[in-house]
């Protein structure tokens, strides 16, 4: 066996040994350690694009952890979809790593009760301790929830990078982080609880927890076990819901993404997508077409509660009083218009989903980290929606806010359009449709005037500044024109890439394929 | 692909102007028109195809699946709307170039502009819809940055904000529009859409898909009842609102009525709608234009009031009244622009634009009221004048289409009324500015503009007056190929000249001349009574109440959902869960209990159940008398560990019982530091609410577990039984399945330990508590802080738990025990020396000896090749806390606890007086082990975490077993011990934090 | 006959069990109560273990002599348990049937 | 007895939601401890009641119980301690972050060392 | 002979064990709760040789062990909370 | 020979410990238990510093045989007090005066006491000089006393701390 043979493990490989390597290496001189990190994330990118490449004829490259057989072992499964999440993970992980060590951290304005503190203003990953661990384990954890094809493993990858999440949620402290992250922690011990309950469920009566073993098996599931499993499965349901912030589930995310710490907002750009990526992936196989009593399991919850997210993601973004916690609320919106086309179902809306998302990972997470700079440049008054002095270099910081506004509001012609015109090409053929269209307009309207409004107040309706303000510097900026640069990229290379993610989209609708892959050595 | 190049260069050229003007302010005007000319340079060769009837189409694929590509037309619509955006934008170019003041940025403005004409052109030559429709909004927002250009006045900032929100608005209907007629005819191309014309309007969905486009094209020209954007806009520089809201960017939506012609025209519902809509802006434009006193004010509602004109004629379906359309767009197009650049030269050397103060300003500036003049008169629809031949057609169509109806007088009486109010304000604008008296205290004196400010209204108003007076000659093969683009179909019989005889239209044009003068004469009373009543309907009223209500109603309802609370939060989720978990079984079919025989009940089981009930109930009861709680907490713990070993489960039990007792000490760490009376119930519904959700989750998970436990099941157990001992060479299934099988799992789990610990210790960092210095009963605490007896045994204990966990680590493989539950007897060994002895005493002791038992030497000679902790022991830590973090220099190192571990030179200097044991060398050297062990099976050819395992025969020691898992499981040991010890460490390090320490980052 | 001596120390620790635990539901002040779990049930498990230890020798043709070591480990930690037991008892002056010792008010040696 | 077991995980599940409802970090914490165990016990008995039947092989044995759920619960142990352990940790941190022990960082009543 | 005292033997155990939890939840004050704790630990004990007698299996040996062990670490410090209130200090 | 082998005793109780762990006597075993016995100490040492000497084994042994007696006895004592019901008691608390002085035997005796009859070591002075002692039932408090100074203190100070002083 080649390395290659190992591709699939590699993503996953890599950042742990990082990881452990970054422990060993805590104390070692700073530029190390940075260089060690950065140059593993940006090893990630080879890794992931050789993936892609390796399933982009259709393969699923299966592993067998352990060399055991698939429903007995753990095997990793390496499709389309998961070579596209690792990707977008990726290039994302690269430009919030970037951000955290170049990017100063804002003084704590006296609003928010801490004291001043004297001396250089540290980058992010200097503000606390393990930064660079936790962020290489973070990525551990997402990149082996997106390639395991088993759901016990998934459970535990899901906690990886739970607690990896709350670890760099909390890094550099504070009143209002402390509190949302305490929040963040709880609702998500519940969930995990609550995964539990589900996985024990499903294994309790089919006996088996292999993704695609659980497909074949839950299809013949006899009908006097017809509501347990539903039950069942939609309890799992509840757990990705939770994690992908949907409606009800959604009131941890605006305080946790606004109250953390910018690089780490955005690297969490890609955190409800795991919840997302859960549901496509989970669902695809146990609720297809041919799925016993699942059949279409979702179909009756996951739009409307959608829409209703997206909704609710627009109103909080209209409502919201600080640059950072209407990102956040957009984050909601973003997640929302991605679960409304994971709804629907159909290749085309999948294809459409599976294109919006990394395009609003991407915008999300620039406006996060450009929030920052506003914050930085505005002193006292950060970025809150109140007329301020006029930030240095606010030509420069308030072209970029134009252009990821743009993305983040879904208008042509960035990429944002292009998935939502997808989304609603592909709702035609819906029964949602009359739902999903005036939700969708109206929403990119809502989108449309309240980042108008922000734009507005923080960069036109200013005032002279009587203070030094600390320009934002390039380094700060750079993340987010190569943010934006990706962004760019989705619209000039949209046509291979829709055509990746509709034939993503089709291998997601032919279970089939899958579940022989992964099975066909047992059976 | 030239013509996507002539849209590309604006876009291009924004950039380059913006670059330009750090070179000096006139040449990014120059660069401005440059490119403006490039790009006219570039279409200008391929003017000849559509007069010659042929129809441009270039294409390049983009998302060819999707039906979305880069498509460009350029027909003879597309090619009169190009020249006028790029031709009026040269005019505007040189305008602004002496408009714009030294405060202003010449470069922004350009830029802006660039990228406005660009988005403009991309509309009018697009051949894809949705690809026109990028272009679209594209120019809304470059209309945002024109208007709130200057940004710092109040009015620019909300206009430019209205503005983007209205046409906004109509672009994401044009969206749904556009998608439909995709739908219905397969493609969005127009070639295509243009052969479906029947198809379309034939189809179910046509009025939906009309009134979606409507709403684009109606929020975009500014048609009732959306027009009121466009006075607001006119905060922005004159340049801008003589480009934009006269020529080119209103004229978009009356763009895409002409053309959408062809598909969506000639029914009832186009009809009414269109007309309707084009009527009523008509005539309400043209009333309110006459009663404005800001110039640029009257000129707005002018304009809407001539694209209300404009709309009615392509909303009479005929297409004669489609080619009046064309022509007034012309028209129009050159008389208001150049009215607002005269009114921009008023605004500028007069200093104000309220006609209130402006009078007389023919003596200061004779030359430009003349200018002025012409195109007022124009717009009056003066015979000699463009503005009289378009207005001529369109009083004849008017009258065409009403013969022959029951009340065919009204449309015909309205447009007359409209045509009056035309005049009247045409009038106001002249008589008011240029005569009138003498002017009022103006700001400035007024005076004759430069020479090239004037040169494009020249251009313009003479353009108005060629056309006026000889159509046929000027405009008229222009007209017909835009008309034809327009139809896309064989032009109407129609005829082009100044002089069509006395007929109806003659007529009406009279008439409304003499009725606009008379009302002019009568201002003073309609002002008046104008004032009292209408001047009051302010369409922005309802605007701003309705986006205040929009951003009042999403306020409540963020912020009635999203309160901040926890509570609420769990709550949502665990009634979120009882509903995803209960819907199923209201359907029906699926009974509760299954067939599968259960277990006797026997009496032990019954009280150790019996005890486990009730202990949970006085947790629950007692949670505010926190240690209380906490004992019946592990009496929780312990019973549960019971039911594992009752129900076959060994490992289990170990596990839970090792976790159980840390987990005590951890809370009573916490207890410690957190208040030790818990505050008061709010209240009691909420307590009964909850208990009422907590009952329904307890019966939900009981249910579930009754009908999962009655119910009989295939597992695939049978495979890990079989293969335990041949395939993983261990008889302790559980552990093989941990080790081997699902190692990956386990890898997993210990690095969430790891996590854990790294995680805590990032948290501790600036943690700083106090202490209370009494109990909960207000006592002092008792003064012997390591009694003797405890701290002399429990040093006892600790070779003898050490030995015991050596025996459960290397019997994991085949009995119950294992790495984890070994590290944690490790881990609570040591904390006991910890609780006994202290903390100083403690760190002092661990520093120069490894914590966790010498491994025997068989276990790292498997396939793990790695260095087993024997050789390495960890080296002496300095205080990794950060309230001694002063210290400036490199820490030592600490890290790889290498098999030398020499410790550098100086190292001593920063030991704080507690040295604090690190456990980090633990932590990675476990994770490492563990990963390693996986990798090690890469060399031979096998899948991450393959394992392996043989057998050795020694002398003495006879025969006894190697498996690769032992050093997976080594890892594990390794990570438990020094997760737990850091998290407990680290906790236990809290008190040590002086109190009032100011906190340092 | 073995058997008989089985089933004796079988029944003797669990009737020392109980007893302990009757002790400890009976007395009426924390001090007296100490007394049961410390002495009795300590016994009673110390029975049950060389019950068990004959047991497994006897059927497994080989020594068991590895529950020694959990009678071990009880007789070395349950003193101190109930020495510290009685210590916080006194610290927190516990309701006592005999009168309690005055306060050890000399200053702590390592007072932290 | 099947049923005692249900029973038993729906009590443990009832208090470990109501004390995950209570406004205080403390029985928060507590609550999650309570559904830990409440879903320890699920997982494995998902596995089915067996006794005597532990799964470590021998000749001896009579029979195997379902091993796998004990493995993974044994692991569901191990993350939940890990958990348990940073929740609490972040409590403290709570608490000396907001000046009480809510979970909101809100006021309720008193706080004697605050 | 001992088919019959296994029987008696789990009753008085788990008698034993009632009584203590009846202790411990009784109180009336810590040192007594902590006591009961400890006692069902060592109830628990017994439990598990009995299990191991009556099953005839020596595979509950380690929990004993484990129980003796982590019952005094956890009654060493519930006990030092109430006097110190740091345990580690 | 102590930076080769720091505690001897120790190294034999924990071959021993092994033994009784493995459950089995085996060259295997006895090979490990001995490393194993030779290694942990090495680990712990540092928690050990103090060399533990045992004179007079002899006298220890007998101790040790009046311990296992008295552990017995006192189980049966007090398993008759608690039967016979709580009114009979006679509670008390006694002061013992220490003649040890080494942290090993004070905590030693301290042990027996709470092990043998109806006695529990309550708390122990500060300065190591008393041991408070707590009686189930008491008669004599100075026989008590004498007892426990005779019985178990006399013969630990001749163990673990005659000639060290």
């Amino acid at each position: 066996m080649s390395l290659l043979d190992h591709l699939a493990i590699l993503p996953v490989v890599l950042p742990l040994v990082v990881g452990i390597v970054l422990i060993v290496l805590r104390n070692a001189p700073r530029a190390l350690q940075r260089g060690v990190a950065v140059a593993a994330t940006l090893a990630l990118l080879p890794l992931a694009l050789a993936l892609i490449q390796a399933t982009g004829d259709g393969t699923h490259l299966v592993y067998k952890l352990g060399n055991w057989e698939a429903p007995y072992g753990i095997v990793l499964v390496a499709d389309r979809l998961a070579a596209w999440m690792l990707l977008t993970t990726a290039l994302l992980a690269v430009f919030a790593l970037l951000y955290a060590l170049t990017a100063p951290v804002p003084q704590p304005s006296p609003q928010t009760g801490e004291g001043a503190n004297a001396g250089p203003t540290p980058t992010y990953d200097r503000d606390g301790r393990h930064f660079h661990v936790l962020f290489q384990l973070q990525l551990f954890g997402l990149n082996g929830a997106f390639l395991t094809g088993d759901l016990f493993n998934l459970f535990v990858f899901f906690e990886i990078l739970l607690l990896a999440s709350y670890g760099l949620m909390l890094h550099g402290g504070g009143r209002q982080r402390v509190k949302a992250g305490l929040h963040y922690v709880v609702i998500n011990l519940v969930g995990s609880t609550l995964f539990l309950f589900a996985v024990g469920t499903l294994y309790g009566v089919t006996g088996t927890l292999n993704m695609a073993d659980l497909a074949v098996k839950l299809a013949a599931t006899p009908p006097h076990n017809a509501a347990l499993v539903q039950s069942a499965a939609l309890l799992l349901f509840g757990v990705f819901a939770l994690k992908a912030a949907l409606l009800p589930l959604t009131l941890w995310l605006p305080a946790a993404y606004a109250q953390t710490s910018a690089p780490v907002a955005a690297l969490f750009a890609i955190m409800t997508k795991v919840g997302a990526y859960s549901i496509l992936r989970v669902y695809s196989l146990i609720a297809g077409e041919a799925a016993g009593p699942l059949t279409g399991l979702l179909d009756a919850w996951l739009v409307p509660l959608a829409l209703a997210t997206l909704a609710l993601g627009m109103a909080g973004a209209m409502a919201s009083t600080s640059l950072r916690q209407q990102t956040a609320w957009l984050v909601v919106a973003s997640i929302g218009t991605l679960l409304v086309a994971f709804g629907l179902g159909s290749a085309d809306a999948l294809a459409a989903g599976l294109y919006y998302l990394p395009h609003s990972t991407f915008a999300t997470a620039a406006l996060f980290l450009l929030a920052d700079s506003i914050a930085r440049g505005r002193g006292e008054f950060a970025d809150r929606f109140e007329s301020g002095p006029a930030m240095p270099r606010a030509r420069l910081v308030g072209g970029l806010f134009f252009a990821v506004a743009v993305a983040v509001a879904g208008l042509p012609p960035l990429s944002g359009f292009l998935g939502k015109f997808m989304l609603l090409q592909a709702a035609l053929e819906s029964p949602w449709m009359p739902w999903v269209w005036p939700v969708v307009l109206a929403t990119g309207l809502l989108g449309v005037v309240a980042l108008a409004r922000s734009g507005s107040l923080l960069f036109y309706r200013t005032h002279t500044a009587h203070a030094e303000l600390p320009a934002p510097a390039n380094a700060a900026l750079a993340p987010v024109v190569g943010l934006l640069a990706l962004i760019v990229g989705l619209v000039l290379a949209a046509g291979p890439l829709s055509d990746f993610t509709a034939a993503t989209a089709a291998q997601l609708t032919a279970p089939q394929h899958y579940i022989d892959a992964v099975l066909g050595g047992a059976r | 692909m030239t013509l996507f190049l002539a849209v590309l260069i604006p876009f291009a050229g924004a950039a380059l102007v913006a670059l330009a003007s750090r070179l000096g302010r006139s040449l990014s005007a120059w660069a401005a028109g440059g490119v403006t000319l490039a790009s006219l340079a570039l279409l200008a060769p391929l003017a000849p195809l559509p007069f010659a009837g042929e129809t441009l189409v270039q294409q390049q694929d983009w998302m060819p699946a999707l039906g979305l590509n880069l498509a460009f037309r350029l027909d003879g619509l597309a090619l009169l709307f190009a020249g006028l955006i790029l031709g009026i934008g040269l005019l505007i170019v040189l305008y602004a170039r002496y408009y714009l003041s030294e405060r202003d940025s010449m470069g922004r403005f350009y830029a802006y502009l660039m990228l406005f004409m660009g988005s403009m052109l991309g509309i009018v030559l697009s051949e894809n819809l949705i690809q026109l429709l990028i272009f679209w909004e594209l120019t809304s927002l470059s209309s945002f940055l024109l208007i709130s250009y200057w940004q710092h006045r109040e009015g620019a900032r909300r206009g430019a904000r209205m503005a983007l929100a209205v046409t906004g608005l109509g672009g994401f209907a044009m969206l749904g529009g556009f998608l439909l007629i995709g739908h219905i005819v397969g493609s969005y191309e127009l070639s295509d859409v243009f052969a479906s014309g029947d198809l379309i309007r034939e189809h179910p969905l046509y009025v939906p898909t009309l009134i979606l486009i409507l709403l684009g094209v109606f929020t975009k020209s500014a048609q009732f009842p959306f027009h009121f954007w466009l006075p607001h806009a006119m905060a922005a520089p004159t340049p801008v609102s003589a480009y934009l809201h006269s020529a080119t960017m209103v004229k978009a939506g009356v763009f895409l009525l002409a053309r959408l012609w062809p598909a969506l025209s000639g029914t009832p519902e186009w009809f009414w709608l269109v007309s309707g809509a084009g009527l009523a802006t008509l005539l309400l434009g043209a009333y309110v234009a006459l009663f404005k006193h800001d110039l640029k004010g009257l000129l707005a509602y002018s304009t809407i009031s001539h694209l209300g004109l404009i709309t009615l004629l392509f909303g009479l379906s005929t297409p004669l009244a489609a080619v009046a359309g064309v022509f007034h767009i012309i028209n129009h197009a050159t008389f208001k622009a150049s009215l607002f650049m005269a009114a921009g030269i008023i605004d500028h050397e007069a200093g104000t634009r309220d006609m209130r103060r402006l009078s007389g300003l023919w003596q200061y500036m004779p030359y430009t009221a003349t200018l002025a003049m012409v195109a007022a008169a124009a717009m009056a629809g003066v015979p000699l004048m463009n503005g009289f031949l378009s207005k001529e057609m369109f009083f004849a169509e008017a009258v065409h289409i009403a013969e022959g109806h029951l009340g065919g007088w009204v449309l015909p009486a309205l447009v007359t009324l409209a045509g009056a109010f035309a005049v009247a304000y045409s009038l106001r604008f002249i008589h008011n500015v240029f005569f009138n008296g003498e002017p009022a205290d103006l700001p400035k004196t007024p005076h004759e503009p430069p020479r090239w400010m004037k040169a494009p209204v020249e251009v313009l108003v003479v353009l108005c007056l060629v056309v006026g007076i000889a159509p046929a000659l000027t405009v008229g093969p222009l007209l017909a190929v835009a008309a034809a683009g327009t139809l896309q179909a064989p032009l109407p019989d129609y005829h082009l000249a100044l002089w069509h005889g006395f007929n109806t239209a003659l007529m009406m044009s009279l008439v409304a001349l003499a009725l606009g003068a008379t009302l002019y004469l009568l201002r003073r009373p309609l002002f008046a009574w104008h004032e009292r009543t209408l001047a009051r309907l302010d369409a922005r009223v309802p605007y701003n109440a309705l986006v205040g209500g929009l951003v009042g109603l999403a306020g409540f309802i963020t912020r009635t959902f999203d309160t901040g609370s926890l509570q609420r939060q769990v709550f949502l989720f665990i009634l979120a869960a009882l509903t995803l978990g209960l819907v199923p079984w209201f359907a029906g079919g699926t009974p509760l209990t299954g067939g599968r025989a259960g277990l006797p009940l026997d009496a032990v089981s019954l009280v150790a159940a019996a005890a486990l009930i009730l202990a949970t109930l006085a947790t629950v009861v007692w949670h505010r008398r926190r240690f209380t709680a906490l004992v019946t907490l592990g009496v929780v713990g312990l019973v549960v560990s019971l039911a594992f070993i009752k129900f076959s489960a060994p490992d289990l039990a170990l596990t839970q019982l090792s976790v159980e007792i840390v987990t005590i000490v951890l809370l009573l760490l916490a207890l410690h530091f957190l208040p030790q009376h818990a505050a008061p119930e709010p209240d009691r519904a909420r307590v009964g609410r909850d208990a009422a959700i907590a009952l329904t989750a307890g019966a939900g998970t009981a249910a579930l577990a009754w009908a999962v436990l009655t119910r009989p099941y295939d597992t695939i157990a049978g495979y890990f039984l079989e293969n335990s001992k041949p395939g993983g060479g261990g008889t302790n299934v559980v552990n093989v399945i941990l080790v081997d099988f699902r190692g990956y799992d386990t890898l997993g789990e210990i690095t969430v330990l790891a996590l854990a610990g790294l995680g805590i210790v990032a948290l501790l960092q600036n943690l700083r508590l106090t202490a209370p210095l009494r109990d909960a009963a207000g006592r002092v605490w008792d003064a012997d802080a390591h009694p003797v007896i405890m701290a002399t045994l429990t040093r006892i204990l600790l070779p003898l738990a050490l030995m015991v966990a050596v025996f459960i680590l290397l019997r994991g493989h085949n009995q119950p025990g294992g790495g984890f539950i070994a590290g944690l007897i490790t881990a609570v060994a040591l904390i006991v020396q910890y609780l006994a002895s202290g903390a100083a005493w403690t760190h002092q002791r661990m520093r120069a000896s490894p914590p966790h038992p010498n491994p025997p030497p068989h276990a790292g000679e498997g396939a793990n090749a790695g260095p087993t902790p024997t050789a390495a022991p960890p080296s002496p830590q300095p205080s990794p806390r950060p309230g001694e973090g002063a210290n400036a220099g490199p820490t030592p190192t600490a890290a790889p606890p290498s098999p030398q571990p020499s410790p550098r030179p100086g190292e001593g200097a920063n030991a704080g007086p507690t040295p604090v044991y690190d456990s980090h060398p633990l932590l990675a050297w476990g994770l490492g082990i563990a990963t390693f062990t996986g990798l090690a099976s890469w060399a031979f050819d096998h899948p991450f975490l393959t394992s392996t395992f043989g057998y050795l025969n020694w002398p003495v020691v006879g025969k006894f077993e190697v498996a690769s898992a032992m050093a997976f499981d080594l890892g594990v040991f390794l990570v438990v011990v020094g997760a737990t010890l850091m998290i407990l460490t680290g906790l236990g390090g809290l008190h040590r934090a002086e109190p009032g320490t100011k906190e340092t980052r | 006959m073995i058997d008989t001596l089985l089933a004796l120390l079988v029944l003797t620790g669990a009737i020392f069990t109980f007893i302990g635990s009757l002790g400890l539901a009976r007395l009426r002040d924390f001090y007296t109560r100490l007394h049961g779990p410390t002495k009795a049930t300590t016994l009673g498990v110390g029975c049950l273990l060389i019950a068990s230890a004959l047991y497994f020798s006897l059927r497994d043709d080989g020594v068991s002599l590895h529950e020694v070591l959990v009678t071990l480990f009880l007789f070395m930690t349950a003193p101190v348990s109930a020495h510290l037991l009685a210590k916080a008892a006194l610290h927190l002056k516990v309701k006592s049937l005999a009168p309690t010792p005055a306060d050890d008010r000399s200053p702590p040696p390592d007072a932290a | 007895m099947e049923a005692l077991i249900a029973l038993v995980i729906g009590v443990l599940t009832a208090g470990g939601v109501f004390l995950a409802l209570r406004g205080q970090t403390f029985p928060v914490v507590l609550g999650l401890t309570l559904l830990s165990y409440a879903v320890n016990l699920f997982l494995f008995i998902m596995g089915r009641l067996a006794i005597g039947v532990p799964p470590v092989i021998s000749e001896s044995a009579a029979g195997y119980t379902d091993p796998l759920p004990q493995a993974l619960v044994l692991t569901a142990i191990v993350i939940s301690f890990g958990m348990t352990a940073f929740v609490i940790v972040l409590a403290l941190k709570a608490r000396a972050e907001l000046g009480n022990d809510h979970v909101d960082g809100v006021q309720l009543g008193e706080d004697r060392q605050a | 002979m001992l088919d019959t005292v296994i029987p008696i033997a789990y009753a008085l155990v788990a008698l034993a064990f009632a009584m203590s939890f009846w202790r411990l939840i009784q109180g009336p004050d810590a040192p007594d709760r902590i006591l009961a704790l400890d006692t069902l630990y060592v109830n628990t004990i017994a439990f598990l040789v009995l299990l191991g007698i009556h099953l005839g299996s020596a595979i509950y040996f380690e929990a004993a062990l484990l129980i003796a062990m982590m019952g005094f670490v956890g009654t060493v410090a519930l006990a030092k909370y109430l006097l110190r209130g740091d345990i580690i200090e | 020979m102590r930076r080769l082998l720091p505690h001897p005793l120790l190294s034999v109780s924990l071959t021993l410990l092994w033994l009784l762990l493995v459950n089995e006597l085996s060259a295997g075993a006895l090979v490990l238990g001995a490393l194993l016995g030779w290694l942990i100490p090495f680990a712990t040492s540092r928690f050990w510093p103090e060399q533990i000497r045992i004179r007079h084994s002899g006298v220890l042994l007998r101790f040790l045989g009046v311990f296992a007696v008295d552990i017995v006895r006192g189980s049966f004592h007090v398993a008759g007090l608690i039967l016979k019901g709580p009114t009979r008691l006679r509670p008390a608390f006694v002061e013992v005066p220490l003649d040890l002085s080494t942290d090993l035997a004070i905590s030693l005796l301290a042990n027996t006491i709470s092990l043998t009859p109806g006695t529990v070591s309550a708390r122990l002075s500060v300065d190591k000089r008393t041991l408070v002692v707590h009686t189930l039932d008491t008669g004599d408090a100075a026989a008590l006393v004498a007892e426990i100074k005779q019985r178990y203190e006399a013969p630990l100070k001749q163990v673990f701390e005659e000639g060290d002083a």
